[in-house]
């Protein structure tokens, strides 16, 4: 049975990287548009079958556990809806000229490659492969970024292109600063960069080579991950892009990320005389919301905005695992997977509007809920959502963070609560002025596939009313991993 | 039981009998302080028999509220008036109601005049209606204020209780009773509007607050109005009389003989008080409307004082 | 899972499917009948089933669901408390439906409030239901998010989506002062079930942090000043029957959480608690007052009597405060009884005002006081049952405002027993500013009432106007006869409110349907006592009596003739006073410190044609100390900040590089 | 291992780190591409010491690459698109070269203390080729953020990326050293592509990044 499940991890990395291949020969954006939704579907079957077959065995560079296996799945179902969004939307470039054929051959090419470097990301058990799959699906996106080829466009890819590559080479030198820790304990060789090694022995590396280590990959995975003051990609990449990138970006780039510091977190735990990772992540993850919160109000560009409310949701979810403990990781788990949903429901609404209206400016954009009612009605869900108001998703784990924070360190609490009111005072207000009033900018009507923003929106509000047990379990039991 | 109740209806009429005359024996006497002949003491009464008798004078859009409102204000003052002790404690329906519910009813009928005041929609209705309701905004509180003060010492807002507790020998002399007794003047002649608040003889619109509301009055409903004037007057005295007098009062159970001596004492405070009163209001001016609440803020002040000195009394 | 709790929650069940389907069906014809109709239905098995339990004083029943926060699940429990609020929720929200029945009809934009309306009944009905923190903040939110839909049901307007946006920051504010005071009783543990948190009592100054952030919560959804500044402008952007849901009912129901943390969960109280409590709510009805007085927009002036009777509703319960933490029990079901019956007699009155003031928006169109008047020719039933209305809030014998007001001066009167000095002196002086505010309310309501239904029609809208129709009236018939039950029957209202104050505060008032006649009799008779339906007699019957005799043996002849007008023909209607000038008075009083009110006039010279000009500039204290600086500081703050938008690629690379930097040094100086 | 392997990585990679210095005070652009060679060169000299010690013979690739890529191909790369765009060779500064000195001497001193913080036991060498990596990765950065044009932060950058290659290098035995050199070197390949050819010279002049940057997301 083991050969099967092995099969099933092969299979989340050769049908992107096989479809890659097959796209960029075919000619004809419909087929491409088609070829890209199938094989994201098929890679969201086989993630699925993970959780039905038993996992392999931890081997020298895959391997799939606990930590993983939800990224896994996340992953590959937010890829599958936004390439069923990106079909509708991509058309709708074509139609206007925005893109052209061979654009799109390009782009679907580099969509199934992106996929593929953050599945490989996921089950890599390496933190060298790791490194080099995340810095792949990295210069993926740098590309697609820039794909409009406008003024702007090539600015904010070539912004992120410089800033990223110097997170790159700060994870690498994070990454080797590991592989001497561990060197002395495990011996030379691969083993030395695999997880399951590592994890084990953690406890006799050299805490202050970890230590530095720790802050160098903080700092390098953390760019990815859009954390103030290393924040200054995310913004312009999420709005000169076209919107399916933007929203696989706040989606799921952040999260492998986020992922990245996660794993480096649970081995600094596991050595006592380290530096505590948590004050560390608890101050990132503040400023940044805090930083964000005040970000959002002069905000005129719609996907701009929600990009800096990325910012702010990753900063909440830091805080959380930096806060620790069973509640807050929990917290934590849950908010990451509430805001990729919500984040990309939200930015499949904005590519639609973006599309009808003609602007992405907000000062543009009135009374959606009654030009649009369903983008208008999706898009107030949304932001509803992703302010953390009930009954959606979020509100949970921002009631378990600040609650539990309170009941803990009353003066963390304090910005927390702080921060999160000036950003909710910020969202509402613009999503005021969008929803509501007159209704301003182009009346089309909308040609756009409703069932990937509902559908997440659906989910969002059923994981705010009711969590399934075997979520919780597992939840639980990946809190009491990450301790 | 029967007693008791003729002794309650007893009350209800005395109070609605003297009352003209206690009006007719004010001005009586303000007359001769001012060397003048003046009406004889029953002239109240004929003015209104008089004005019962005439027909009503009916302002073109004048509501069904304008014609209700003045036997809505008779019948709430008259009630109020009842149930303060005169002659006697403890009447049969002296439970019904204590200080503070009295104080509601004079309030009931104010916020009545008011509207009735506003119904014609003529500008001295609204003067009238609205200075009437700013005087009223501060002499309430000041009567509760008083009221509490009272009810702190006796421990209660039954007035019975109250002048039985204030006639009893554990009283003593209280700085704060005194303050609350000022005070309660100092309300009666707003509420009254007597001099230097109101003038009940003006007939200057711009000058008058209670007078304007009733401009538009005539006939049998200016007669309820009155009357219920005249009841309020003799009832505010009733109340100082029975709070801060309460000499010669006895619980109505006491039998006829302590009745009679009540009614006596009864009849020499009102007059007292009335003498009092005649020689105030020929000895001060009329204020300013915008004085009085200066006026009042200073009952309402000393109130709360008398209310809060209680605290030291006590601890002394 | 108890049968009666399962009963009460397919109630809101009911409505939230209600809604779903209203979503649905709203632009059809019928969908008013139909939403309203099951609304309707639905709140009044509710009330039915709630009444039954309360009668039978079936003790507690509680239930879990497997939902919301996974390891404590959603809790619901029905005890005295919840029994009691449950009912004023349904009652209202019935008759509110009632309402709808009619007014729906004149809704111009009906999808945007039928989905919203039923949802937001079963939010409320949920809050009061809720037993673990989780369900509690949920239901909370849930009840701000769709009355926030509601008000925002007129989006096109300007001031309501402003409205609409400072009422949901301020709700979310509430909302995160209250997760922190659950945060609190939860502990670290995180049991967030009520029934732990019972159990669990707090140190003294986590019980005070509890108490002010429940203050900060609770009261800025019930509209404690200064926290009050979204409630006038949200309450009155909604549709008529949610005004008055939100103003009758909501604001109670946030009553309602105050009232289940600090006497509930919190256990014993401190004897300073009270104080807090007291000195609010005091200052809260005097503002609220006065801000009504000075208002001339009708709806606002009623949601500006809301924080004047929450006021009043605050200071009881810190009456009651101080009294438990005083182990006198007796004092504090006294407190405790007035402050209920009057949340009671508040959801009746307002409730009835609101609708009032939407029957004549509908028929007129106007809001504006200053273009009716008159009314009470064209509109006479609702004219009627306003003025009814009007005497109830106006804390007039015999309607129930009194009832409950009287209540609460019997309870100030038991102050001078208290031990502490600080008590001693304070009880007294809130009770001054009550009578302030009593005597206040009683002026504002016959500005209310004066300007709007009497005097002359000041606009042609007004000669416009027509009765409204029979649902609405029979809505406002229903309550105007509660208003007035409950105020010559009080004693029926207290003993039914005994099971509640047993079990928050131990102790209840003396059995009241035991005294002869019907009276009600706080402590002992020889104290005080009072009786409505006596009172309500005497003057109907000498009233009448007066009538009968003087048009039996006097006169009853009648002309009618123009009004004087010092000899001046009918004057314009214009000369009438309007709601300005009446307050104006007052205004001169209270203004200078309430509002820092300045006049200035500007005399022509002798001669000159042009008028003269009165102008007045008023400031609303509250906004200007508390959030004109909040909003200024975030706008500096966004200001500063979004330079940081503006960099250069090298000046971001700066900053990651003294990060780095900052970081290994941090690192090279650890110990 | 005995004294003399020892000093000699320890010569070289100490060489590497004055190099950096070198750079730091450079103020022509073509002095900083020659000294940047200098650097390559270096660096490819102590990779394949590296090698030759740890007789790992996959190192010796690195070694070349660096010697290739990075020591000939870059720089005359350089050399000729300057001369073709007509860049003016002096670098513009944000910081006067004295401060950027001391900033990297405070730096070199700062990773030096960190990195000896390491517990004695560890290999020595491992220690003291950290140490270095390190103050010339802080470097390379120092050279990004104070310099105006793109060229010199290009330079910058690539010096960074060498102090990688030598920890990489100094690592014993660590897997991937030479897929993640030539990772690198594409990386900046791309780099120098992207600024002067592929898309920023069909927008754009001048390649000075203050033009590029004169979109800053949003206009104000």
């Amino acid at each position: 049975m083991s050969g099967f499940s092995f099969d099933a991890v092969a299979a989340i990395l050769f049908i992107p990287a096989g479809a890659a291949a097959i796209l960029a020969a075919l000619p004809n954006y419909r087929m491409t548009a088609a070829v890209n939704v199938v094989a994201s579907l098929l890679t969201l079957l086989a993630a699925l079958s993970l959780f039905v077959t038993d996992r392999p065995a931890p081997g020298q560079y895959l391997l799939v556990d606990d930590l993983n296996i939800v990224f896994i799945v996340l992953n590959t179902f937010v890829g599958f809806t936004t390439s069923v969004f990106s079909a509708s939307y991509i058309a709708h470039e074509l139609e206007t000229g925005r893109l052209t054929a061979p654009n799109l051959r390009f782009y679907h090419a580099m969509y199934q490659i992106m996929m593929f470097g953050m599945n490989l990301a996921f089950v890599s058990n390496n933190i060298g492969l790791m490194w080099v799959a995340v810095e792949l699906a990295t210069l993926t996106t740098v590309l697609m970024v820039g794909i409009y080829r406008t003024h702007e466009a090539l600015e904010a890819a070539w912004k992120y292109f410089i800033l990223g590559s110097v997170g790159i080479a700060l994870a690498l030198f994070g990454t080797i600063l590991v592989y001497m820790a561990a060197q002395p304990v495990v011996g030379e060789g691969t083993n030395a960069m695999v997880w399951s090694v590592l994890i084990e022995k953690a406890a006799h590396f050299d805490p202050a080579l970890l230590s530095v280590a720790f802050i160098f990959l903080l700092l390098g995975y953390g760019t990815k991950v859009g954390l103030a003051p290393l924040h200054a990609w995310l913004p312009d990449a999420h709005a000169e892009g076209p919107t399916p990138i933007s929203a696989v970006l706040s989606g799921l780039l952040l999260n492998v990320a986020l992922y990245a510091v996660l794993r480096f977190k649970l081995l600094l735990a596991a050595s006592p005389q380290a530096i505590g990772p948590g004050p560390l992540m608890v101050t990132m993850g503040l400023t940044s919301l805090i930083f964000a919160a005040f970000m959002l109000y002069r905000r005129r560009d719609i996907k701009r905005l929600f990009a800096y409310s990325s910012i702010e949701h990753m900063g909440i979810i830091v805080f959380a695992f930096g806060m620790g403990g069973p509640l807050a990781n929990f917290a934590g788990l849950l908010h990451m997977v509430m805001h990729s949903l919500t984040k990309s429901a939200i930015f499949f609404a904005v590519g639609h509007i973006a599309q009808v209206k003609g602007t992405q400016k907000i000062s543009e954009i009135r009374g959606l809920t009654e030009s649009h009612p369903g983008l208008g009605w999706a898009l107030v869900i949304g932001v509803v959502a992703i302010a953390g108001l009930p009954p959606l998703g979020i509100f949970m784990s921002e009631f378990l963070v600040v609650s539990s924070t309170f009941a803990r360190h009353p003066w963390l609490a304090i910005p927390l609560v702080f921060g999160l009111l000036i950003a909710f005072g910020a969202l509402l207000l613009r999503l005021t002025g969008l929803a509501f009033g007159e209704p301003r900018g182009g009346t089309a009507p909308v040609e756009a596939s409703y069932v990937p923003m509902y559908s997440h929106l659906a989910l969002v509000f059923a994981a705010g009313i009711y969590l399934p047990a075997p979520l919780v379990a597992w939840f639980q039991h990946v809190a009491g991993i990450l301790g | 039981m029967i007693f008791q109740l003729a002794v309650q209806g007893a009350q209800m009429l005395v109070v609605l009998l003297l009352a003209p005359l206690l009006i007719g024996f004010v001005r009586k006497v303000k007359a001769r302080l001012l060397r003048r002949q003046g009406p004889p003491l029953i002239q109240p009464y004929r003015d209104l028999v008089r004005l019962m008798r005439k027909e009503v004078v009916l302002a073109d859009n004048a509501s069904w509220l304008f014609r209700v409102t003045p036997y809505l204000i008779f019948a709430a003052t008259w009630v109020a008036a009842a149930l303060v002790p005169t002659f006697a404690t403890g009447l049969e329906f002296s439970w019904a109601a204590d200080l503070i519910v009295i104080v509601a009813l004079l309030g009931s009928a104010r916020f009545f005049q008011a509207l009735a005041g506003m119904d014609v929609g003529t500008s001295f209705g609204g003067i009238g209606a609205s200075r009437e309701v700013m005087i009223a905004s501060l002499a309430e509180p000041a009567m509760l204020l008083i009221v509490f003060s009272l009810a702190l010492v006796a421990g209660a807002t039954q007035l019975s209780t109250v002048a039985a507790f204030m006639g009893s020998p554990q009283v003593g002399l209280r700085v704060s009773l005194g303050m609350s007794l000022i005070a309660l003047v100092m309300v009666a002649i707003a509420e009254n509007a007597r001099i230097p608040v109101d003038n009940p003889a003006t007939h200057l619109e711009l000058t008058m607050v209670h007078e304007a509301m009733i401009l538009e009055y005539s006939g049998r409903h200016l007669a309820m109005i009155e009357l219920a004037t005249f009841l309020k007057l003799l009832l505010y005295m009733s109340l100082i009389s029975c709070v801060f007098l309460p000499w010669g009062l006895d619980d109505a159970s006491a039998g006829p003989k302590a009745l009679a001596i009540g009614a006596v004492a009864y009849l020499g405070k009102l007059t007292v008080l009335a003498i009092l009163l005649a020689v105030f209001e020929t000895a001060v001016a009329k204020m300013r409307v915008f004085r009085v609440p200066d006026f009042l803020g200073a009952a309402l002040m000393l109130a709360l004082l008398g209310t809060l000195l209680l605290f030291v009394s006590r601890s002394l | 899972m108890n049968s009666t709790v399962a009963l009460l929650l397919c109630g809101p069940a009911a409505l939230l499917a209600t809604a779903v389907l209203a979503a649905a069906v709203s632009r059809h014809s019928f969908a008013t009948r139909l939403v309203y109709g099951a609304a309707f239905v639905i709140s009044a098995v509710l009330v039915v089933i709630v009444a039954g339990h309360l009668a039978g004083n079936s003790g507690e029943a509680s239930a879990t669901l497997p939902l919301g926060l996974p390891w404590t699940g959603a809790r619901f429990r029905l005890d005295g408390l919840s029994a009691f609020f449950l009912l004023v929720v349904n009652l209202g929200g019935a008759i509110a439906s009632l309402y709808g029945l009619g007014y729906g009809r004149h809704e111009s934009a009906p999808h945007r409030v039928m989905p919203f309306y039923p949802a937001f009944l079963a939010g409320m009905n949920l809050v009061v239901l809720a037993n673990d923190a989780f369900s509690f903040l949920l239901s909370w939110e849930f009840m701000s998010l769709a009355s926030w839909a509601l008000v925002m049901a007129h989006h096109r307007d300007e001031a309501n989506r402003r409205a609409g946006y400072i009422y949901l920051v301020m709700a979310s504010f509430g909302t995160m002062a209250l997760l922190l005071a659950f945060g609190l009783l939860a502990g670290p543990a995180g049991t967030y079930a009520f029934d732990a948190m019972r159990t669990a009592h707090p140190g003294p100054l986590a019980a005070g942090a509890v108490l002010v952030l429940m203050l900060l919560g609770a009261g800025s959804k019930a509209g404690l000043v200064p926290l009050h500044a979204w409630l006038p402008l949200a309450h009155p952007a909604a549709p008529s029957h949610v005004s008055a849901l939100m103003s009758g009912i909501m604001t109670k129901v946030a009553i309602y959480g105050f009232i289940r943390v600090v006497f509930d969960l919190l256990g014993e109280p401190a004897w300073w608690s009270g104080i807090a409590v007291l000195l609010i709510g005091g200052v809260t009805a005097v503002l609220g007052i006065l801000h009504a007085l000075m208002e001339k927009d009708l709806k606002r002036l009623l949601a500006y009597s809301t924080i004047e009777n929450i006021g009043v509703i605050f200071t009881s319960l810190g009456l009651a405060l101080a009294f438990k933490a005083n182990a006198m029990p007796s004092a504090a079901a006294l407190a405790f009884t007035a402050a209920l019956f009057h949340v009671l007699n508040h959801s009746f009155f307002k409730s009835l005002l609101f609708f009032g003031a939407g029957a004549v928006l509908t028929s007129t169109g106007e809001r504006d006081m200053e273009k009716l008047g008159s009314l009470i020719h064209r509109l006479p039933v609702t004219s009627f049952v306003f003025l009814v209305g009007c005497v109830s809030i106006s804390a007039l014998p015999p309607f129930n405002g009194f009832a409950s007001e009287w209540l609460v001066f019997q309870a100030i009167l038991r102050s001078p027993e208290l031990p502490q000095w600080g008590l001693k002196v304070i009880v007294p002086a809130v009770g001054g500013m009550l009578a302030l505010a009593a005597a206040l309310a009683a002026a504002c309501f016959v500005k209310a009432f004066g300007i709007t239904f009497l005097g002359r029609a000041r606009s042609a809208a007004v000669e416009r106007a027509h009765e409204v129709d029979r649902w609405s009236l029979a809505a406002m018939a229903v309550l105007a006869a509660f208003c007035l039950l409950a105020g010559i029957l009080p004693g029926f209202v207290i003993d039914a409110l005994s099971p509640v104050t047993i079990s928050l505060i131990g102790d209840r008032m003396p059995v009241q349907m035991a005294q002869p006649w019907l009276s009600i009799v706080p402590i002992a008779e020889s104290r005080s006592s009072y009786n409505g339906l006596l009172v309500f007699a005497f003057i109907a019957v000498s009233a009448s009596l007066a009538a009968f005799f003087i048009h039996r043996f006097a006169s009853h002849a009648l002309r009618r003739g123009i009004a004087w007008g010092c000899g001046f023909a009918d004057a314009a209607p214009a000369a009438q006073y309007t709601a300005v000038s009446f307050a104006q008075p007052i205004r001169r009083v209270f203004g200078g410190f309430a509002f820092r009110a300045r006049e200035t006039v500007d005399m022509p010279a002798p001669g000159s044609l042009e008028p003269a000009r009165l102008k007045v500039d008023m400031h609303d204290v509250a906004w200007e100390i508390f959030y004109q600086p909040i909003t200024g500081a975030i706008d500096f703050a966004t200001e500063r900040l979004n330079h940081l938008q503006f960099l250069t690629i090298r000046r971001y690379l700066t900053l990651v590089f003294l990060y780095l930097v900052i970081l290994l040094l941090v690192l090279a100086l650890w110990p | 291992m005995n004294g003399l392997t020892f000093d000699i990585a320890h010569l070289l990679a100490g060489s590497l780190v004055l190099i950096s210095f070198m750079m730091l005070y450079q103020d022509r652009l073509f002095a900083l591409i020659n000294v940047f060679a200098l650097h390559a060169v270096m660096l490819a000299l102590s990779v394949a010491w590296q090698a030759y010690i740890q007789d790992a013979h996959h190192l010796y690739i690195t070694a070349a690459i660096a010697l290739v890529f990075k020591a000939i191909v870059i720089p005359v790369g350089l050399h000729r698109i300057i001369q073709r765009l007509g860049i003016h060779r002096d670098i513009e500064t944000a910081v006067g070269i004295g401060p950027t000195m001391l900033a990297g001497i405070g730096l070199v001193t700062l990773s030096v203390v960190l990195m000896l913080r390491v517990t004695p036991e560890a290999d020595p060498l491992a220690r003291e080729d950290l140490a270095f990596a390190l103050s010339i990765i802080l470097l390379g950065l120092l050279v990004m953020v104070t310099r105006r044009n793109a060229v010199s932060q290009v330079v910058g950058f690539m010096s960074l990326e060498n102090g990688l290659v030598l920890a990489a290098t100094g690592a014993k035995g660590m897997p991937l050293v030479v897929e993640i050199s030539v990772a690198f070197s594409i990386l900046i390949a791309f780099i120098v592509i992207g600024v002067f050819l592929f898309r920023i010279r069909e927008r754009f002049d001048s390649v000075d990044i203050g033009a590029l940057d004169d979109y800053r997301g949003e206009r104000r």
